[in-house]
This record gives C-alpha cells, structure tokens and sequence, in this order.
C-alpha cells in the first residue's frame, strides 16, 4: 500500500472532500468554516470548491446549528456540524441528548440520524476552563449516540469517512493538540470502520489503554518502558461507542495488567467504565488492579504549570505500568 | 401584519369538505382518546388538541405531498391533518406492534418519515430546529418543499425559537413556523410569561415576514398558510404565522384545567373551528345535513376500527426488543 | 426522638419552606410552581405564605432559569430552580457544565455558587423516553458540582436543607417514584451532611450499594435473599458528589462481594465508577467480581412492558447478588 | 428609538474627566497588554477592546458603587471602567496569584465579585443570565442596585438573549442589556448572521424599552445608560441599549482580521473613542495640553508598574494547587 504523509487537519479535510465529492446530502455548517476555512483550517478550500449551499457559516448558535443538523439529517441529509470546542456543546446538549440520540428509538426504528457532530477538546496553551475540557464521558454514556475519537491523520480519515456513511449520531471528537501532527495515510480510499480497536505498539507485559491524545503519551510511556525492559501493548479503542471489547480483553487477557489512561479528569470517567468491563470479564485473570491514569477532579486552570499538573503525563503512565507490574509500588520513580 | 378572518377568495367546495373531514376527524379522535385513557387503555401522557383543530387543518390543507411537518407534544391533530393513518396511531397509543413506532414512541413521539412526518416531540420548542433542518436539507437537495414546524406559545419564549428561525431568515429557507398561541403554557397565562403577547413581532424582529390568524378559523388558517407557502415556493422563505386559539380543556387528560376563565373558555368555545369547519362546508361548499351525517358517521367508524384493528394488534415481543435494543 | 410519618413531598416541602423562613435569601423559580404548587406538589402553599417575589413561576426557558438561579447565587442569594424532568435540564447545560460549576475555580476560590437544581428523573408510567431518564453520570462527571440523590423522606429532608446552607452548587435529583412514599421524618431541625452514606439494612454477606428509586429494589431484593439465607447490606451513599468511599470500602471490606444497582443504563454509568473505586482500593479483598445491576444501554421505551424490562428490577439484584455469592452461577433462579 | 450622538445636558468636568481617564486606561491597557502577548509573557486568548472604548467608559460611569456587571470574553475594558485594579489585572494574565483570580481564569474570566463585577465569560452570552440573576437577587433582597450585562451582536441570535431577557422583561428586574454590536463575530460579518442588523429591536419584540446608540460616543453612551439606569431604579426596568462600535484591529491578538473592510475601519478610527474622550474633556471641560499629558504619563505608569508588580508576584505553588483542588 501507498501511503502519504499528512496532518490530522489535512486528512479530516480529505475526508470531508471526498465524502462531499462522493455523496451530494453531506453538507457542512460552523462559524467561520466558510470563507475563513475554520478554526482548525479543517474546511479549508471547501467553500471555493462546493460552494455557498454546502459549505455555509453560521451565527453563534451552538443549541440552533445542531438542531438544525439533527432535522436535516432525519430529513435524509448527511450534515456536518462543526462546534468550536466540545466545551460549547453543551449549549446544544438537549438536541445531542433528546432528539439524536433517541430519534431511532423513539420511532420503532424508522427515524435515523446520519448527524456527524465534528468538534475538539482537551487542555493546552492555557485557555482555560472553559475551552479545555475532555468531555466524551458525557456522550459515552447516552444510548445512541457514537463517539469517536481518532489519535492519528490515518483513524481521522477512515473514521470522518465512515462516520458519513453510517446512519447514527456521531459525536466526533477530534483534539487541539493534534491537528498539526503528521502521520502516514493510506493512498486511495480509506476507511475505518467503528468498534475496531488498534494496537498502536504491541507488547506482552501490560496494556496500556489510552484515545486522542492519549494515545501519543502512551506511545512515549511505552518508549521509556521498554528502556526499562517492559514491553506495553498500546490499544487505541478508537472509537469508545462503539467499544472494541473482545479486543481490549483479548489484550489484558494476554498482559493481565491494565492501565487505562484519559485526559478527562478520573470521577465518573469512560475509563472508569473501561475498568468495570475488564474487571466483570476477567476477575480472574488480573495480576493487579486494574490501574486509571486520568485528570485531576478539578476544571482545568489558565496558569500553564497547573493546566499540566491536572492532566495526565508521561511520566503518570509510567509509574502506573510499574505498578501494575508490582514494580516500585511506592512511585518512587516517578518523583 | 394580521390578516381578515375569512378568504377572500372563495374556497372549493373541495377544499371545504377536506377541511371540514379533518377537524372532525381530529375532534373525535381526542374526544374517544380520552376515553380510552380514562378506561386505563391509554397510558403516559395525552394533550388533546380540542379546540385547536382549525389550525393543524387550515395549515395542513394548503401543503402538498412532499412537503414537510414537524410537531408538538400536542400532536395528534397535526398527524391526522397531514393524513395518518389512524389505525396506527391508536396501535401507537395503545404500546402496539403495528403503531407508527411499535409502541415504543407514544403520544409525544409519533412520526412518519416517510411522508414527511418528522414527528411529535416531547421537548418543548424542539421541533423548530428540527423542521428548520429538513427545510435546509430541502434547499441542499434542490427540492421546492416546504417544511411546517408547528409550536406553540410556550416556546416562543425559549432560546430555540430564536435561534432555528434566524438561522432559516439567513438562509431564506421554505420554512413556515406556525405558533399556536393557545395562550397558556399549562396553567401559565401567556401574561405571564411574556410583555408582548404578539408573538409574530418576534419574527418581524429578526426581518421574519410575520402573519397573525384567528386559528380558530380554519378557512383563515388555510389562506394565509397557502400564502406563506408561496412565498417560501418562491425563494421568500421563511414565514411566521402566529395563529391565536384556545384549548377546550386542561393542559392534559389529568388536568382539570380549573385556571382557565369560563368567560374565555365560552368565547372560544362560540367559535368552535370545528363548527367553524361544518358551517363553512354547509354555507359555502353547500353540503347539506345529510352529508355532514354520513361523514360524521364515517369518520365514527374509522374510530371505531381502529380500536379494533390496535386491539387486535400484539406488543412488540421482549425477544424482538432485546435484538431492537443491541448497539446502542 | 420524636418521628412524623410524611410523604417524600412533603418532607421535601418542609426543608424549603423552614430554610425560606431562615433565610431571606431563599427563593425558588420554575414552571407552574407558584399558584399551582408545582407539578409534584413540593411547593404548594408556598406561594401563600412567602409571596411573589420569592416564589416565582417561569416561561419554558430551562437555560434561562438555570443561567438566571447561577447568577443570582453568585451575587448571594440562595436560589432554588426547580427543573420538571432531569431531561430538560439539557437545555440548561451550558449553564451547569460551564458556569455553576466552574466559577469558584476560574475565580481563583473568590465566587461560590449556591445554587441548587431540584428536578427529578427516572422511568415509569409510560412517559417514553424524553422523561424517563436517569441522567446523574452526567453531572457526576464534572467537576464542582454536588449531586444528591435522595431515597426516602429524612434524607430528602435533611439533605435539601443542608443543600441550602453550603456553597456550591448543586444538583438534586429526586425520583418521580418517590413523591408519594412515606417515610418517618425526625422533629425539630433535621439536617443530613452531604458525603454520609447510610446502611439502609445491615448485612455481612454481600453489599448491595443503590441510590434514589433502587433503596427500595435494593431492600426487597434484601428481604428475598434473607428468605434465602443471604444477609445483604444495602448502603445508600445518599449524595454521589462528594461519595463515601469510606463507608462504601468498609462495608464491601467485610462482605467481601459488591452488588451496583443503578437505574441509568450501564455504559458509563456511575455504577461504573463505583466498581473502579472499589477495585482499585480493594483488589486483594473482593471475592467475586463486582456486579453492576443497571439499565439497558436504550432509550426507554414507551410500551410499559418495554420500560419494565428496561430498568432493573428486583430479580435482577437477587440474582446478581447470588452470582457474588457464587451461588447459582447460570442464573437460573431469576428465570 | 435611537438617541443623539452627544450629551443634552453639558457633563460635568468631573464627569468628563473620569470619561476621559477611564477610556485612555483601557486604551494603554489593551495596547500595552498586546505587547506583552506578542513576547510571549501572556498566554491563552486575549481579546482586545480597542475601538469599542467609549462603551465601558460611559456606561460605568453612569453606574454607582453597589451596581453590578457581567461582562464578555472580551472583558478588560469592562473591569478597568468599573474601577478594577490594574496590578491585579495584569498579574491575573501574567498566571500570578495576585491577579484576580490567582492565575486560575485568566483575560476570560477576571472577575471581582466582592466589588460587583461577575465576570468576563468564555462562553458567549452566557453574562446576560447571569446578570438577570444578579438582578433578580437584588430585587429580592429590596436593594436599588442596578445590574448591567455587556453582551455583542454575536450573542444576540443566541437563544440565552431571548430566554433571560424574557426573564428580565416579565419581572420587571433593574437590569440594562449593552449590546456592543462591532458587527463582527471573528470574521462573519453581521449581515450574514442576521437579517435585522438594528439589534435594539429584539428588544422592543418582548416589550423591553430599547435603545440604539452610538458606542463610539462615550459621552452619548453615558447619558443613555444614566437614563436607563434611571428607568431601572424607577422600576421600569429591563432596558436595552444597542452600542454601535467596530474593532480596530482583529478579533484577538493572534487575528489579523484582514477581512475588515479597509474604509470602514478608517470610518470607525476617525471616529475613535478615545479621542472623543479627550476632546469632550478639552472642548467641554477646559482642559489643556498639559493635563492630559500629565494623566497619559500618569496612566503609562501605573500600567508599568503594574507590570512590574506582577513580574515580581509568584505563581499558585503545585501544593497550594492541590489543596485548593480537593473536593472538587
Ligand atoms: C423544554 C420543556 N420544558 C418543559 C416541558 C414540560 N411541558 C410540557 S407541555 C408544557 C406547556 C407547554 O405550553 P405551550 O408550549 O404553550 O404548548 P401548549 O401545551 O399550550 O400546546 C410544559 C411546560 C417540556 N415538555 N419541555
Ligand atoms: C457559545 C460560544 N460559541 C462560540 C464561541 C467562540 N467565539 C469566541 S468569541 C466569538 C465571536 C464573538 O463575536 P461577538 O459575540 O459579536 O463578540 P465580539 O468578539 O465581536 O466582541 C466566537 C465565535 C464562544 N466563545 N462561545
Ligand atoms: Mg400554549
Ligand atoms: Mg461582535
């Protein structure tokens, strides 16, 4: 296979522009990704070439765009709609939660949702509570709806694309700190498919689960644990609805060690509910607990010392793979 | 802008008898509706729409196939308007299989995609956004559709009206929001929770073409519904309508309803738009006594078989569920 | 100390009205709660006898009310928004998520946010699935906020008063269940400190851990395993935000076997971190995987029948519970 | 309604002077603090209020002790016209604990509740609830205090506008609403977010008195509010009061804002507030050259000592931070 070194914005845009290209119902509204290309120059180039119809700016009306996404999507259109940051979704929370998620369900399955909610989250560059969030727990937990959130250019790609194929609401969570990182794409057409985990680095000694950006610290952790003479197996879930369960079990089943790793701050966190599967299927087969690298219960602070204190770090990974391994219990290491 | 309570164009004895055949079909579907819920037939949540069925008929009656609706938690009246068929929304009342959603929706949720039914919803205001988005999507695909959102006096005042409707003013989409001011949101006057009870002003506000109607008068409610359609057929999209109506009783089947004036209650009631509906068909479509039986006695019937047909009808089994309910 | 046997409602009653005559900054707003006495009847005759400034009724505006209570607390009332269903507090989310709970951290410690939302959640009765949630994960999961869920009338009681004396904002999630169960209420000033939990029976062979509407699935379950032989203890952290891991790590340190029961779906849910919690601190003591009774992962449907199966239901923590035990592993006797 | 574009009644010098101080302040503030960003000593958004001076100014000093602001993500202006304390200003940006919110909010979300201020806001729009509330807490408690809410043309087709001045509306609260309409939202133009430009409008729909007035003209600004806040201590409150304004540069320091129109942004610098400050103070206050030179130096240096103060402040330690942290 041919592959070509792209940004994770640059693949979301293929993606978009291909699907676009490909199917006339995807369309895509957000403010300024028109003219300005967005934020995160994901819809860059867009407008010049599906013009002013498909590609429209909005207003800042988080509650109405998303609204206005769900209906055209029952109404057989394929939107996207980009939200600056997960952050102010929560301004269109009620139509994510009442009326995507449910619509299937509440028309004995003729209603479907083919909505991609495309947005970022995650703390960084100290901007402060209220644009720093990690907030997938929250959609994680709503029955049906998708979440997604791709770590690499080439899971962005396959992912995006799939999401615009697929007939539920997806919750597509990208995150700010990875849109300018670079990474191999598949040439020609690429999609992945949801609810198919990938090891980012195989190893046998302890499995370090870990999504978005996540995924880069985990990879660093393994890094420094294999200088110590641990091998950690890194599992992307990619997406976390649907969630790749035989994979993850068939993972810890080999290691008998996890370590689960979000940026979200620890209480009430998808990790949390990562563990209980693992300790519901494999209670018997664990070598430790199951140990949660995870924020801190807290709102991210602006100062930049105390926004990187309250998320995870290299350096908490790797003690917790040490102490899942029984090695240096006391953390000492990691002082 | 407020419009003449009757047309001023002489409707077709056509128009008259379809006008006339829904509102009555919608007053008895709510009035042998409520009995069923009394008998403990009907659980849930049940809001009649008795005493607003001239506006869901006049809209209604000046759509065409294609064309799109989205509703309210008060929906009945709109789904039997936009042609239901009955029998499955009584199997939906009545938790059955072979209900417009398999009994899974209910009062509150019932749709039909399919023909452009984007369905009842049980958040208030909801259903803006929502039929904004189908107009949108109608615009994207290059349709001349228009999509309807009916709502109400209490969603006039919550952040979703303001936002879809600007939303499709930019976008000039065929899209016509139809307020429904019943005047009270449960047992809160509209007084209350509001300075300006015109609610169409709200529209003009953000450069909305704005109507206001006597919703109590079908033959009005059509007309000004047929312009607005236009309109939006045109490129001049969206329109406001605000139509003023009245319920027949409380906010719910349990709701005695004991809030609202007996005064306003009779002035309403004087003007029943499903009499309004018989008179317009008897005086200007020349429909005699015996007619307006035979139709009346017809529609009885389709009730009545629809009880049947939903009685008949079995639940949605727990296996079936159980299967329904993987990947969520 | 002397008891009065009062409904739910009526408990909650009580605490509004005794901390509205404390404080002159209690008031409360909400839709149909003035002249009506609100939809559950907490409020009635409050109206009466604190007037219209202080109990007010509101248009459907659930941002609105939410933002305008959050901002009333921080200028140093003590406002009460109550919220019909939990489901529409969506609307209100941004209000929640962004502002109440994060204004004391952005503020450095300087703006507290006394706030409380009373609504309630929870199936039943056929009202599908836009009113039938059990939406506590949610808030559960962001930092700053209290969540208190109250399962009988002295706790509703106590706990609503404490509510209205602390600083942080609050969300009070009661259960449309439970309006009209009784319960006995003590005398004279009754106060429950958030962060107690409560043994709602005692029992050294398992520990069942349920909150709101499942105490009373939870106790009957206890009462049909004491049929059995099995002495259950059924412990109630009455508030999920701030959590009694103490109490809940000492009773399941002596039982051995944990038993969730939550009645929101299972993904994501706070059973899930309750498991996380106890597994983590308790590994080496457990005696059987902890089990997590929960709803489906659905919205709920209309059909009664539906619903029922839906929610958990007192066989299902029987059975759970016997599976701890390692007593009738496949289940059979809850068929 | 709209109202003159200078003062009826001539101001006071006093008045005229604080006008002045108080516009300048920001002025440097804004100027200054950009230049910290650019070395890289301020991180995060900053928002610059340059151009849109004249509103703060003349709607603080229309405001007395114990009134109350909530304010927007672009705030400094804001908190420097109610009177903050620039050292601490600058120290919050500058992530130290003697800023405002010791390092913790940073340029969204200074804040000062003890004297007042509510608050910057990241999320656009949500200070108008907020304020609602402030004020709703005020009428409770009987005080005469007045709450005004800075919010934008952006947040004006967001449903918190409606909903909470709604809210205001039906009770009556003392409570101002400032729209600074720059006619931006970063790059999109108002024309493509809204039909009805005239924002004053929204507010005249819900039965609020309303207002449009040039935001550029501190002391026109001034004299609206003063009357405004006048009706609202009189109970006549909620009033709204659209400022017309423009950004002088992009939408925060990392924009270059290439998309504002060349000529109407020489419209808008010819008209600068600032400069209109100084000129009412001269033209109408008497005074000279040298006393504006004087104050400028005097600004300049509380800026840079400011500065210095907060270099010389130390950040939240991680241990204090950790404490601060439990029981979140
Ligand atoms: C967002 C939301 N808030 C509250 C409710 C509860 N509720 C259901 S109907 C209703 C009153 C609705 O009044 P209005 O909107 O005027 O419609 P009407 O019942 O008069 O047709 C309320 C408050 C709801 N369903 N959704
Ligand atoms: C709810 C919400 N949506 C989007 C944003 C991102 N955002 C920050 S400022 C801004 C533009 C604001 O324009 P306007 O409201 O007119 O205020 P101005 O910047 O012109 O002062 C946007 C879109 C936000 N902060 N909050
Ligand atoms: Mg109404
Ligand atoms: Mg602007």
């Amino acid at each position: 296979m041919a592959f070509r070194e792209l940004m994770y914005r640059e693949a979301l845009r293929e993606a978009i522009d291909e699907e676009m290209a490909r199917s006339p119902e995807v369309f895509i509204i957000g403010e300024g990704i028109a003219e300005r290309g967005g934020s995160y120059k994901v819809t860059e180039g867009l407008l010049a070439k599906y013009g002013p119809k498909r590609v429209r700016d909005t207003p800042i009306a988080e509650a109405g765009m998303i609204g206005v996404g769900v209906g055209a999507a029952i109404a057989g259109a394929r939107p996207i709609v980009e939200i600056l940051y997960v952050d102010f979704a929560m301004l269109g929370m009620d139509m994510i939660v009442n009326q995507a998620a449910k619509f299937r369900l509440m028309t004995g399955g003729e209603g479907r949702v083919p909505f991609v909610l495309r947005t970022q989250g995650g703390a960084g560059g100290g901007v402060a509570a209220q644009h720093s969030q990690s907030l997938e727990a929250l959609f994680y937990h709503i029955p049906g709806l998708r979440v997604v959130m791709p770590s690499s250019p080439a899971d962005a790609k396959g992912l995006l694309k799939y999401a615009l194929r697929q007939s539920d609401p997806v919750m597509f969570l990208e995150h700010k700190h990875l849109y300018m990182t670079k990474g191999l794409v598949p040439d020609g057409e690429h999609i992945v498919e949801f609810g198919k985990a990938d090891i980012k680095r195989p190893g046998k000694d302890v499995t370090l689960i870990a999504w978005s950006n996540m995924v880069p610290t985990a990879l660093a952790a393994a890094e420094e644990l294999a200088a110590q003479g641990i091998e950690a197996e890194v599992l992307d879930p990619r997406t976390l609805v649907p969630l790749d369960k035989a994979m993850i079990l068939a993972s810890v089943s080999k290691t008998k060690r996890a370590v689960i790793v979000q940026e979200a701050n620890r209480r009430g966190g998808v990790a949390s509910d990562i563990c209980s599967i693992i300790q519901e299927e494999l209670f018997y087969d664990l070598d430790a607990p199951i140990e949660i690298v995870a924020g801190l219960d807290i709102p991210i602070p602006f100062n930049l010392t105390l926004e990187k204190a309250s998320v995870p770090q290299k350096s908490d990974v790797v003690a917790a793979a040490r102490r899942a391994l029984h090695q240096d219990p006391l953390g000492l290491a990691a002082q | 802008m407020s419009t003449p309570s009757s047309s001023a164009n002489a409707p077709s004895r056509e128009l008259l008898e379809k006008i006339f055949r829904t509102a009555y079909k919608i007053r008895v579907f709510e009035t042998e509706g409520i009995k069923l819920y009394r008998q403990g037939l009907i659980r849930g949540y049940f809001h009649p729409y008795l005493g607003q069925e001239g506006i869901a008929t006049g809209v209604c009656a000046a759509l065409r196939e294609g064309d799109f609706i989205a509703s309210t938690h008060r929906g009945h009246g709109h789904c039997i308007a936009w042609g239901a068929d009955v029998n499955r929304m009584v199997a939906e009342l009545l938790q059955k299989e072979s209900g417009y959603c398999k009994g899974f929706g209910g009062s509150m949720h019932i749709a039909d995609i399919k023909a452009g039914n984007l369905g009842a919803n049980g958040i208030v205001g909801a259903g803006t956004p929502l039929g904004v988005g189908a107009a949108l999507a109608n615009q994207i695909k290059g349709s001349d559709a228009v999509t309807v959102t009916f709502t109400t006096d209490g969603a006039s005042n919550n952040g979703t009206f303001l936002e879809s409707l600007n939303l499709a003013a930019i976008w000039n989409l065929a899209f016509v929001l139809v307020i429904e001011n019943n005047q009270y949101a449960v047992s809160t006057k509209i007084e209350e929770s509001t300075r300006e009870t015109d609610l169409y002003k709200r529209g003009i506000a953000i450069g909305v073409p704005s109507f206001q109607v006597d919703g109590n008068d079908p033959i009005a409610v059509h007309d000004i519904t047929r312009e607005a359609v236009e309109m939006c057929r045109r490129g001049e999209g969206p329109v406001l309508i605000e139509a003023r109506t009245f319920r027949h009783m409380g906010h719910h089947v349990n709701d005695p309803g004991k809030y609202m004036p007996e005064d306003k209650l009779a002035y309403y009631k004087a003007r029943d738009p499903v009499d309004r509906a018989r008179a317009a068909f008897m005086d200007m479509g020349g429909a005699d006594k015996a007619e307006i039986e035979k139709i009346e006695a017809e529609i009885a019937a389709e009730f009545e078989s629809a009880v049947e047909f939903s009685t008949a009808s079995s639940e949605v089994s727990i296996e079936d569920f159980r299967e329904f309910a993987v990947g969520y």
